[in-house]
């Protein structure tokens, strides 16, 4: 039994916290979702320099890290940054290019490119497979229609990875570069300060070599996904708690400073509690991430059900412990709440995973 | 026990389902039902249709151009508006200021103020939280000298409500800092198109402008504008906070969202079918539902209480509590029915009609979950009611 | 709207209050629990006299009360007492002969016989159309084979009303001599201090006449029995939580009464705010008790998990704010908790109810 | 990070599960599984297995005949012992007393007492709770004056465990009241077969006779029964109180637990399927299942940090209150699922064996839940675990 980050994993956090605490801030995130570009360019360029990108992925495919807990280690500490740039959808879709063997992911890792997932749809809920895209082999190439729903990112891709279903029904993973003919997008900024689009792929013509793979592809992206924002809200949840914490200990009410209330202090205890439970149910997924297909999904489950639950109750517990100054756009604890409030809608709810975790633990 | 309402009260009560029926644009109920925000000019539309069906100030006697309803009446109305997802009444004017002046007004300032409230003339706020007090609303720091016949106020208000539409506001402010807090403290009615008055928006976590700042730099108010007698101010405010307040419980809203959630998860799909036959999810509404329609009795039972002439005081924050974190509870689950179109947000430009990203029912899901996180922190909150229910049912 | 007792009510819950505080107490109950009758049979008949049975029957059938509030008033007020008497037995079995036209209704109201419902068996659950006991149709009677589960107050019963299956499958209602040949009984206590038993029915013949009525009528006693035991369930909160507040008020640790922590005031509140809503729902639920069948049954199984929540709640609250003394056999709190505990065993449990309202919800 | 055991570990964990396997009597463990109570004669009978292995005293160093084990192997132990439903080690003696006597006990003391331990001549009882007290553990009344080579004792104990099997207690007693209460506390070892000690059992709202109250009147004590220094019992005391305590979190226990949950929802009948395949029970077993795989890791966190000389302080207030949560959960859902048949009593008689009524498996069902309740009162309830957490970990 090891709980302990190994040293390269340490430098990485240490350098990346560093910088999100010094050379990044809400008002750069904000003011980047706001952009067409829907992210900093330099902020991205810095991340890619650091290593961030390349510790996602491992030696094999051109990272230097790649097993779970580097990605756990990345991504909690980006949650404690609040760090908005395309790290996530970078993970996904090069998830699927190293898995594919596709050489694109070079360009991902250095920072010269970014590539996004493009799986969900707009009925399709949390649902992999429901996948109403088609695509349609031709003599030269393929041709795909469709719709992909609240794609983070889309506009500063210059890849898209998406599902889409051929004419014997199986669902496979193509790569649609953003600037092919008969993509357009919509884009907006989501209730957490990110951008985002929905996407419209209308004949688009891609050569054969696009599709990479089977669905199953998708899924081990999605995983690998599920992992990386549950540990993003470890980040999240503890920027929160010390927040509110330093809220407790600083604001005078009725001539004392509100942490007095026994309420309130055994409400912090129930909220560390229960922090302490969600970092158990994410190191559990990170270990077994490379385990057996079924442990892994019944590991993932937990811990996005259990990040779900607990995230919610984190937001909620900080924002009403601030009272009405937690209700405001200008503190930063409220961006952080609403990360936090959001991660629960990407990649399946809680009671999603609750269901899923049900079903396999039947099985 | 008879749980029904008297024949006098069920014919009022298809009165005002009438009323509602014909009298309330369809194109306000949906924006109320979808939780967009409402312009002025369509708060303003609202109040003038009920100000002519002569139902605009539930609270007020006959005389001064009430309904004269009694508690039943209003309760009748409340819920039947709410359930109808007619737009609330702007209560600072008509329900909070309108009530002071009636018991300790001057007859020149009710006969002043309560016929423009009538007729939409003055748009009002409420100037009670000051920065830092929270619910300690004692603690009032902005000041009003005597200088010959106007006082001049310094200081600043907070979480005003609306106040970017206000030409008024009613203001607790200190004339006096020798004794406690609760002393010295005056109510003064502000115009605030005087000099020195500054608004200043607060955004909310929603991303909607709903509370402001208020800014008070040597503002010059007429002495005649200060409401009873300097100094007790507190007792009017106090007034204010043991009025009745069974809507405190907000049935009738919570009963409107809980039936729009149904239509929701009915036209959500999960697992190939509506999200309302996913057990789990139909296991959240069914408790929801039971909770509410367990309130829904309660609240009646208040109201009962309350027409035979029994103080509503602690059941009020029984009321409060539950009733906030049931609507609340609702908004979550319409968030989590929504699945992945609960992320985007767009921001509700006036005039601007940008079509909606996924359905229609998603687009205010969030932000309205995020904006009703207030139920519990305003009014008192909810750890406040609590220590209220401590002393006055648990003796403690 | 009127949510006042009627004079009638009132007087009869001041006289039933006073018997239970005054000539009753939890040593008698418990006595009455150990012995083989598992009643006391003064106690039955001076509940009789002050017309405590009566009360739950129409004039039409010989009693003089009989409408839902007159039940929920009598049944909380027994709760309160913690009054372990076959009043609910009486109230199921009495429902079944007042509307099969019995006579033998009379010698219940009385007090002169006791008879309970026996409609559960051992693998039933809570359904009561799972019904393997049998009633085969012989010429001049019929014959009843079987067994039923957990009948309270069997061994003190005159008369059995039982559910059994005939020949072509419908499940009747039978009254049964306890007496008859063929019953055999194996009685106990439960554990929140009753008297019970599991009852054997071997080759039982009973006359033709013994037949009451169809499966419905044993739906109509439990509806009965649902809203009399949540009504119950109301006069043990309201002595728990009164118990539990006297506690915090005098008991001094650490120098201070332990109500003194905030905590516990506030979780006070959430009881107070809760027990409103308990309330609420049994009210609602005897609202419904004479109208349409789908509203009744919504606002029996709306009040029921309100109280199989509420109930369980509260009594898990009192103990743990008594501390170790909330534990002992000895405190007459433990006793009160215990049957808060139980009544969610009764005519289905919390979970039970919640499904049959979705269940009925979605009709 | 790695969650799996070093090779050495997963060596001694499978040496562990093999001895359990042919050392542990079916007979005692069905008993445990079932929830019954042991007699005394069973507790001694494993004990005198586990000695005989040389695995009783898992927290002793070999010196004294204990196993030297580390911390992981005893976690390892504890947790391989839980599940396969072996007795407890009673620990009065073995776990609490003799780390005080290791550590503050003279050589006579230690040559005495911690043979008879290993032998099982000696069964011990703690004698620290008080009338009155509750977590208020510094508020001792019982004292013990000197009168020549004895302390004369005099007072009452309560929450006595197993009083009733004991023949020794260790006590906390009043030997100075002149300072704070913390101080003049001294740690006395009292033969309860002396004249003046009297034990009267306390039943339990479960029905069971676990507890007792001790009372002593002019009980005679050698003084070379006072461990360390007269005055400092407290101190003593509190050593027992910060030592290693990761088996609060009990996950072998809740893990057995839950193990015979499954086993009764699936043999339970519920709408013509196993209760375990009803989509709302389900989701309470899985709920409780994904807390305890968290709480699994949770404990093995603090235990790594622990082996890595990490204090547990404040860690193990939430092993605690996670762990007695969650047994308590499971208990509730195990009697949720035995239905109607949760509600007989058949009091356990020794030597009696009556047939229970309804299956085998909801016999011990409410009286288990009922007696689970302590876990959230005894051992520093978890409102006093919480009170901990904040000065600890909050810094309030």
């Amino acid at each position: 039994m090891d709980f302990t980050l190994s040293e390269d994993q340490q430098s990485l956090v240490d350098v990346l916290a560093r910088f999100s605490r010094e050379r990044y801030g809400i008002a750069k995130r904000t003011a980047a979702a706001g952009a067409e570009s829907g992210h900093d360019v330099a902020t991205w360029a810095q991340l890619a320099e650091l290593g961030v990108i390349g510790m996602l992925f491992s030696s094999e495919v051109g990272g230097y890290g790649g097993n779970a807990f580097d990605i756990m280690a990345v991504f909690e500490t980006l949650g404690h940054g609040l760090v908005g740039e395309p790290v996530l959808p970078a993970l996904l879709a090069g998830t699927v290019l190293a898995a594919a063997g596709s050489d694109a992911l070079d360009r991902l890792i250095d920072g010269s490119d970014i590539a996004v997932s493009a799986f969900y749809e707009p009925t399709s809920r949390y649902d992999l497979d429901r996948v109403a895209t088609t695509a349609t082999e031709q003599s030269q190439d393929w041709k795909i229609d469709g719709a992909k729903a609240v794609v983070h990112h889309a506009e500063a891709a210059q890849t898209l990875i998406v599902t889409a279903r051929e004419a014997n029904g199986t669902v496979s993973v193509f790569a649609v570069p953003a600037a092919a003919s008969g993509v357009t997008m919509r884009g907006y900024v989501t209730n957490d300060g990110i951008r985002a689009a929905e996407v419209k792929l209308e004949g688009v013509i891609v050569p054969k070599a696009a599709k990479l793979g089977g669905v199953a592809l998708a899924r081990d992206a999605v995983d690998a996904g599920t992992l990386a924002i549950c540990a993003e809200a470890l980040g999240l949840m503890t920027w929160l708690k010390d927040a509110t914490l330093e809220y407790l200990r600083t604001r005078i009410q009725f001539g004392k400073p509100i942490g007095n209330n026994q309420v309130l202090q055994h409400r912090m205890a129930d909220i560390v509690v229960e922090m302490e439970q969600a970092r158990s149910a994410v190191i559990n997924a990170a270990a077994a991430m490379d385990g057996p297909a079924d442990a892994r999904a019944l590991a993932l489950s937990a811990a996005k059900y259990t990040i779900g639950t607990t995230a919610t109750m984190v937001a909620e517990e900080a924002i009403q412990m601030h009272g009405g100054i937690g209700m405001t756009e200008e503190l930063g604890l409220s961006h952080f709440a609403k990360r936090a409030l959001m991660i629960d809608h990407q990649f399946g709810d809680s009671d999603h995973h609750l269901r899923r975790y049900i079903t396999l633990s039947a099985a | 026990m008879d749980l029904s309402y008297t024949p006098e009260e069920t014919q009022f009560r298809d009165e005002v389902r009438a009323f509602l029926d014909e009298a309330l644009p369809q194109r306000l109920s949906d924006k109320v039902r979808d939780g967009s925000t409402l312009s002025k000019a369509e708060v303003e539309e609202w109040q003038a249709i009920l100000s002519a069906r002569g139902w605009l100030a539930t609270h007020w006697p006959r005389e001064y151009g009430g309904t004269g309803w009694n508690v039943v009446e209003r309760f009748i109305f409340d819920v039947e508006s709410s359930r109808a997802n007619a737009p609330s009444i702007i209560p600072f004017g008509l329900s909070m200021l309108a009530p002071v002046l009636i018991k300790f007004g001057s007859d020149a300032q009710k006969e002043r103020w309560l016929p423009r409230m009538l007729d939409g003339e003055d748009w009002w706020c409420q100037g009670y939280s000051e920065p830092g007090a929270g619910s300690d609303l004692a603690n009032v720091r902005t000041t009003a000298v005597r200088d010959g016949d106007h006082y001049v106020v310094n200081g600043q208000k907070t979480w005003t409500t609306m106040a970017q539409h206000a030409n008024m506001i009613f203001c607790l402010v200190r004339t006096d800092s020798s004794g406690k807090p609760q002393e010295g403290i005056s109510f003064l009615l502000v115009d605030m198109t005087s000099p020195g008055v500054e608004v200043r928006p607060i955004i909310t976590l929603d991303g909607d402008h709903e509370v402001n700042e208020v800014f008070f730099k040597d503002v010059r108010v007429p002495v005649e504008n200060l409401v009873g007698e300097e100094g007790l101010g507190w007792t009017y405010a106090k007034y204010l906070l043991t009025y009745e307040r069974t809507t405190m419980a907000g049935i009738g809203a919570s009963r409107a969202a809980l039936e729009r959630l149904r239509e929701i998860a009915q036209a959500e799909q999960s697992d190939g079918k509506p999200l309302i036959e996913d057990l789990l999810f139909a296991m959240r509404v069914a408790r929801a539902d039971i909770a509410l329609k367990n309130l829904e009795t309660t609240t009646m039972r208040v109201v009962a209480a309350t027409a035979q002439g029994g103080s509503t005081g602690a059941q009020s924050s029984i009321l409060k509590i539950k009733g906030t974190e049931l609507r609340q509870e609702i908004s979550a689950l319409t968030r989590r029915a929504v699945g992945a179109y609960a992320q985007p947000f767009l921001p509700e430009r006036e005039g601007a009609n940008e079509a909606p990203v996924g359905p229609d029912y998603a687009v205010a899901a969030t932000p309205t979950y995020l904006n009703l996180r207030k139920l519990s922190i305003y009014g008192g909150s909810n750890e406040i009611q609590k220590n209220i229910m401590t002393k006055a049912i648990l003796g403690l």
